[in-house]
């Protein structure tokens, strides 16, 4: 839109935004694009803070947003069910909200930008499910299980093989995203079933690397047409995903937008300071957005990255360095 | 002849204390010197200073003319100087052998653990400390601690031993046996200082003697220039009477009786009882049994037969709350151990067993605890900076006069003592020596355990026990001789 | 000599070195206003204040247990465990309770006796069994998270009884509940510390288990009343918790564990028993709370803030170390 | 009189103290064995030994430490930071290093020097400042992971110089490569601490400092010296982790500490310094690696696996408790 503001004070105002934590590559990722993506669209940004993966922090930091003047804030809460009073008190202090990545259970705000979790267990699902012929045994490695986005990703991806692909073994190991754990897991149950033929992970970042390491240590890092080949589909898109797709070390990942979750972040926030709305229905940029009880989301697409298209200038692992 | 050791105008403060003020001291080589003087006169702090543990304030060190090494080359202090110190320097973790070669179990890299155990066993023979050199230290009774200590320094091959109150927890038999072997170590020209406060053992084993008063130095004379009286006026700076027992007759109703007690590998058989106005001493030699026995009567010890019962009250066995609820009062054998709370103070300390009438409501009064507590520290004359001072900054004797002020502060109608003396010096002792019979005068029965034949003359008649049994019941009027007979089991 | 005549000092400074940390708090505030004129302000320390309410009874409960001789890690878990299970008792199924169905008024007695529970079964083993404090507390840890963890199957509670809400969010005389609640607790705690019989007997058994016995002080009994009053500590934490954020998320206290032994210590309060005060845990609380403000405040960098965060911590035990005077344990 | 007679019989028990957990042991491999066909094969017990392997050395530092009568937190950071600086100082910026580009073959010595650094950090505030050994190193268990968070902005460090990778990784007679380290490093542990003074040292120090200290051991030097020793094993730790993995994840370590804790407190290592057996604290991490081996093949509800974790620990404290015949703290 137009009549952007540059000078500090007038116009929409601040936006406060909390990151949600500091130590995953999806995240950093994100948090990169958000000063760059704030430059584009001329958003005036407070100090960042980071909530450390505790939901505790992340309503000190927004009190602390509140007290230094934030008109909009943006935050990513990981445990969607206890920061409902927070967004009551935002919304007292008509103060609008966007979440990305998550989906707050109670509480109100002004937009949801974020994927479908479930859509990534699905997608995970019928990859491995076709290229498995729909029998044999996979493995999830799961994240945590205290977290909103790893539970939708397994329940999605679990209902979607009880369904779609009965003959089909799933076992769910819980890693809380730790990669000493995916191997260790992921190595036992390889002993224990020797003929386990697809593994899909809910985050790249810590389960790639642990996944190659136990594959190949076991001999069983080999191309597609190989017998003895695993397929692997990851989650998240980061560029370290991409080139072992290339390499045909794995087969998929699902690209987990952290550009578009940056910008359509921002983009919402200063349309909440600008005080525009926003209706359900197709977006411009290849969205669509749903109404909550609670408020509107913005499915951003995740596109599944294969060998075909993992070269495609568009992923955002592309564009990364 | 030679000065060996040598200490020049030590200056040493703790906070606001003045160990040391100016303090010096000279031995000469190869005699026996001892060092005596009151509770806290600051025997122990010179005692580091010459070990090299502390750094004076001020003042020098010498050993043979020659400033002593740097404090970080324990080696160098190690080869002028061994020492048994006051407080325990035995590791409970590890076995006696390794504590008694703890940092040269091995002349070579490797350790041979067979070699080092019987090394042990060698030195425990030479002195005759009867345990197992494979135990851990820990499991030993403080008196076995002691000895092994004792064998650790005499093991060292050191010029100049140091012996700080070494048979302050020793019994008869195991201080003649120290002495033999100190005697055997000055005739091969080794160098010694001794400090205690049985000022007879002074006179029985050491050539001169030096006295401390108030962190200074006031005398040194050999022996045999210094009468008892004189000695004893120079500790005190004044002159003190020795100790009278007094005569009293007990009452008729019996305060503190146990039957049938019996505690497997301790002693059986036993019975009891303790009148008011009575002293009941109990004697015996190592391993009679006494200690346990005392232990049980206060509810340390759960006997596995037979009962207790303390003022006509059946006690729960193993319950010291309730034997204490029912009017008991009690010194405890090791004094760290079970006797004070180092952190806290010497108020709190003192109090402890009568925080309930300190105040209402489970409240405790501060300014009737600190009146409470300055009335102990006047009557038992503790040398502490007040109350409020943590105990363990308090001297080894000062701090048994804390336990000993526990004890009493409830005016206990029975009251069990077990060494109450140990490292307590003349003045003191007589002091609390006092207290029990006051107590007694009072009508409370009392229960004195000791390996000390002076303390058991403030008793009415003493109990000897031996392997666990009583033996003999002595009424007052026994002499050492007679005594000790029945203690090693001479006579029946 | 000239220290001979000043026994008086002594005793004074003894009793200031509970406030050690008091010019830490003073430079805390001095440097927090110079950054950002937010931070003085009224609105801005309640807020500091009502963030520490919840940490600050666990660090309450870690004190006197500690001051006691003994350890409890498993209080982190309480936090969430407890008022969790007793929602669950009472909500329907379809807001993720059992469906038991206990009527929503009998959720903070649950949630407190729940606590009480485990800071009672912790003492059965600690005090029964004379297992290690350290390693049963912290498979305690584990064990009731996983009480948590299993019966939420990891879903946050969020449709919670009004009465478990009350008190994390209601506000007093104009100050959140949780901030009254809190000052009152510790003021008890600095009392019953100090001046209560039974206060001081954890002082003795934390300084000397056997002395304390042969003093009289039934030792077993002080101890389990401390395991179940700290675990009965962790509940109220966990349900002022609850109400300042308004759901039971399945992270609830976790990790909060380390906070409390930083607070306490650098309070003053020794890991090997017998020693520090009350008073000298809150000012360590303080500390914490007001260096996560400011960095909060100051917007540093996520990437770095636990590298200045720990190093706060550090200068601050340097400086309890230094106007304390004695070598800490 | 009666304890006289009889040393020989408690000769023999003291040592085999270090063994109360072999019972455990036993059990754990039967329960295993008839819970599932896999485990018994050499395949899945090298596995459990592979996986246990870094943490193993983690456990050996830790148990040196506290024999020591000291503590050391942070050692876990230690596991994923030190070799990440190390790696960062040889790969280029597009990597994620800092542009240095020292060779790559020096980054196993780089590691292991900061790790050692890191140890004599520790050592120096501990000792030197007299501060707590819980709290310095709880805030350097912060600081530390700060150095990996920060430089490397969170990222996970996918392209590393080969030779980090090799020793996680290389199989040496048909075995792990990292078995055989940490095989030969407990051994040489064990002997260090049960047949060399400096070893002995340890016990001593741990037992009462001033003792040892009048005994003529270089109390400061040696405690330095653990301190290193513990940082750089913490190191390699982290360099066979790297090696398994394949990458090093900015989480690399985190959370380990309280699994080394409780291997090490199951194995009989005391809290309290002085007391524990480098064998004994051998035997509890191969507890801990059944444990998880076994809810891994019979995939436990990941909901209910800590429940049934924590339970198991505390079982098995309880055997050691039992066999062990003395109160643990
Ligand atoms: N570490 C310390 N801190 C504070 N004061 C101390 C410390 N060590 C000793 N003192 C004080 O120094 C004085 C001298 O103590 P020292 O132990 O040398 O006495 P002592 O002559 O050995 O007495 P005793 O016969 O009772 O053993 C005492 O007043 C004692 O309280
Ligand atoms: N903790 C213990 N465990 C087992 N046996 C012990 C223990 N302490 C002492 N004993 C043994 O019990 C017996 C009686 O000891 P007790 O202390 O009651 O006698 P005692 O007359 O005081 O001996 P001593 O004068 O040597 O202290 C001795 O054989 C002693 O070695
Ligand atoms: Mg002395
Ligand atoms: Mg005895």
């Amino acid at each position: 839109g137009g009549g952007t503001t540059t000078g500090a004070g007038s116009g929409g105002g601040k936006v406060g935004i909390d990151h949600p934590r500091a130590d995953s590559d999806f995240w950093n990722s994100y948090i990169k694009y958000v000063p760059q993506m704030a430059g584009e669209l001329k958003v005036e940004l407070m100090p960042a803070t980071n909530s450390q993966n505790d939901v505790a922090k992340l309503v000190n930091n927004v009190q602390a947003l509140i007290g230094q003047g934030a008109k909009v804030i943006v935050m990513a809460p990981q445990d969607t069910g206890a920061i409902a009073n927070t967004l009551q008190q935002l919304e007292n202090k008509k103060i609008p909200v966007v979440t990305v990545d998550t989906r707050p259970d109670k509480g109100k705000v002004f937009m949801v930008v974020r994927a479908d979790n479930r859509a990534y267990g699905t997608k995970a699902c019928e990859f491995l499910g076709e290229k498995l012929g729909g029998k044999g045994k996979v493995v999830q490695l799961q994240g945590a299980l205290s977290s909103i986005n790893g539970r939708d990703r397994s329940e999605a991806f679990s209902e979607c093989m009880k369904s779609k692909f009965p003959g089909i073994t799933v076992f769910s190991e819980p890693t809380d995203w730790e990669g000493s754990k995916a191997a260790s897991m992921l190595q036992t149950r390889l002993e224990q079933n020797p003929d386990i033929k697809g593994i899909y992970m809910h985050a790249g970042g810590v389960h790639l690397a642990p996944t190659l390491q136990v594959l190949k240590q076991k001999g069983l890092l080999v191309p597609p047409s190989d017998p003895k080949h695993i397929f692997v589909i990851s989650n998240d898109g980061i560029p370290q995903e991409f080139e072992s797709i290339r390499k045909g070390d794995i087969d998929a990942t699902v690209s987990q937008p952290a550009d578009l979750y940056a910008k359509y972040a921002l983009f919402y926030a200063k349309a909440a300071a600008d005080g525009k709305t926003f209706k359900p229905g197709p977006t411009d940029h290849g969205s669509t957005i749903i109404q909550l009880p609670n408020g509107l989301e913005d499915q951003l697409p995740a596109p599944l990255v294969t060998k075909e298209n993992v070269d495609d200038q568009a992923l955002w692992g592309n564009q990364v360095k | 002849m030679n000065v060996h050791v040598e200490a020049r105008d030590v200056v040493k403060r703790f906070g606001p204390t003045t160990a040391l003020a100016g303090a010096k001291i000279a031995i000469t080589e190869g005699e026996t010197h001892a060092l005596v003087g009151r509770n806290g006169a600051g025997k122990s702090t010179l005692v580091s200073i010459l070990t090299g543990l502390q750094r004076p304030d001020e003042g020098e060190v010498l050993f043979a003319g020659q400033p002593a090494p740097a404090l970080a080359d324990r080696d160098a202090w190690r080869r002028r100087v061994a020492c048994v110190y006051q407080k325990s320097t035995i590791i409970s973790a590890l076995t006696v052998a390794e504590n008694l070669f703890l940092n040269r179990q091995s002349e070579k890299n490797v350790i041979n653990w067979r070699a080092l155990a019987g090394r042990a066993r060698e030195l425990l023979d030479t002195y005759e400390v009867d345990v197992d050199a494979q135990a851990l230290a820990g499991d030993l009774s403080v008196e076995q601690r002691q000895l092994v200590e004792i064998a650790r320094a005499l093991s060292f091959g050191a010029r100049f031993i140091i012996l700080d109150e070494p048979t302050a927890r020793l019994d008869g038999p195991a201080i003649e046996r120290l002495f033999t072997r100190m005697r055997s170590l000055r005739e091969q020209g080794v160098t010694m200082m001794y400090i205690s406060h049985h000022l007879d053992e002074v006179y029985e084993i050491c050539q001169s003697v030096t006295v401390f008063r108030d962190a200074r130095h006031v005398t040194t004379r050999p022996v045999a220039d210094l009468p008892h009286d004189e000695l004893v006026a120079a500790m005190t700076g004044e002159a003190t009477a020795v100790y009278e027992a007094r005569s009293r007759t007990p009452g008729e109703s019996v305060v503190l009786s146990g039957e049938n007690l019996g505690l497997a590998g301790r002693y059986s058989g036993i019975d009891i009882s303790v009148r008011s106005g009575e002293v009941v001493g109990l004697a015996g030699s190592a391993s009679s049994g006494k200690v346990g026995l005392a232990e049980t009567l206060v509810g340390l010890r759960r006997a596995d037969t037979g009962t207790v019962t303390v003022n006509g009250t059946k006690v729960t066995p193993g319950d010291v709350p309730a034997a204490m609820k029912a009017g008991l009062g009690f010194v405890p054998e090791d004094r760290h151990h079970e006797g004070f709370v180092p952190l806290l103070s010497v108020g709190e300390n003192a109090t402890f067993p009568i925080a309930r009438k300190l105040g209402r409501y489970g409240l405790i009064s501060p300014s009737r605890r600190r009146a409470t507590a300055e009335r102990m520290i006047d009557s038992l004359d503790i040398k502490t900076e007040g109350p409020d001072q943590p105990v363990a900054d308090l001297s080894g004797g000062n701090a048994q006069k804390v336990v000993f002020a526990r004890a009493l502060v409830d005016d206990p109608t029975v009251l069990v003592v077990i060494n109450p003396t140990a490292g307590v010096d003349v003045k003191a002792k007589q002091a609390l020596l006092g207290a029990v019979e006051d107590a007694v005068e009072r009508g409370a029965g009392a229960v004195l355990v000791s390996d000390e034949l002076d303390d058991l003359r403030i008793c009415d008649r003493v109990l000897v026990m031996f392997h666990g049994r009583v033996v003999k019941d002595v009424p007052r009027g026994w002499t050492d001789h007679e005594l000790v007979a029945v203690m090693e089991g001479m006579e029946e | 000599m000239t220290t001979l005549t000043a026994p008086a000092p002594r005793v004074r400074l003894a009793r200031f070195r509970d406030l050690t940390l008091v010019p830490v708090i003073v430079i805390l505030l001095i440097v927090g206003a110079v950054l950002d004129p937010t931070f003085l302000t009224a609105g801005n320390l309640t807020n500091v204040l009502q963030q520490q309410a919840a940490i600050s009874l666990l660090v309450l409960a870690e004190a006197m247990i500690l001051i006691a001789g003994k350890f409890d890690l498993s209080l982190e878990s309480t936090v969430g465990t407890a008022p969790a299970i007793a929602v669950m008792l009472c909500v329907p199924v379809a807001a993720g309770g059992f469906g038991i169905g206990l009527p929503g008024a009998l959720v903070i007695p649950l949630a407190l006796l729940i606590g009480a529970a485990i800071g009672a079964f912790n003492g059965f083993l600690i005090i029964r069994f004379q297992l290690s404090a350290f390693i049963v507390t912290l498979a305690m840890l584990i064990i009731v998270h996983g009480f948590l963890q299993g019966p939420s199957e990891g879903k946050t509670l969020f449709q919670l009884p009004d009465s478990i809400l009350y008190l994390g969010s209601a506000l007093w005389l104009g100050l959140p509940a949780a901030i009254w609640i809190a000052g009152a607790l510790f003021a008890a705690g600095i009392f019953g510390l100090g001046y209560l019989r039974l206060g001081r007997s954890l002082y003795a058994i934390g300084g000397n288990m056997d002395a304390a016995r042969a003093a009289g002080i039934r030792v077993d009994r002080v101890l389990y009343g401390v395991f179940i009053l700290g675990g009965t500590l962790a509940a109220l934490a966990g349900i002022l918790e609850t109400g300042r954020l308004g759901a039971i998320g399945n992270n609830q206290g976790v990790g909060w564990i380390f906070m409390v032994f930083a607070a306490a210590v650098i309070g003053g309060v020794s890991m090997d028993g017998g020693k520090g005060t009350i008073l000298g845990a809150l000012t360590g609380v303080l500390v914490i709370g007001l260096v996560q403000n400011i960095l909060t405040l100051i917007g540093v960098s996520g990437f770095w803030q636990p590298v200045i965060y720990g190093a706060i911590i550090l200068i601050a035990l340097m400086i309890s170390r230094i106007a304390g005077g004695k070598a800490q344990d």
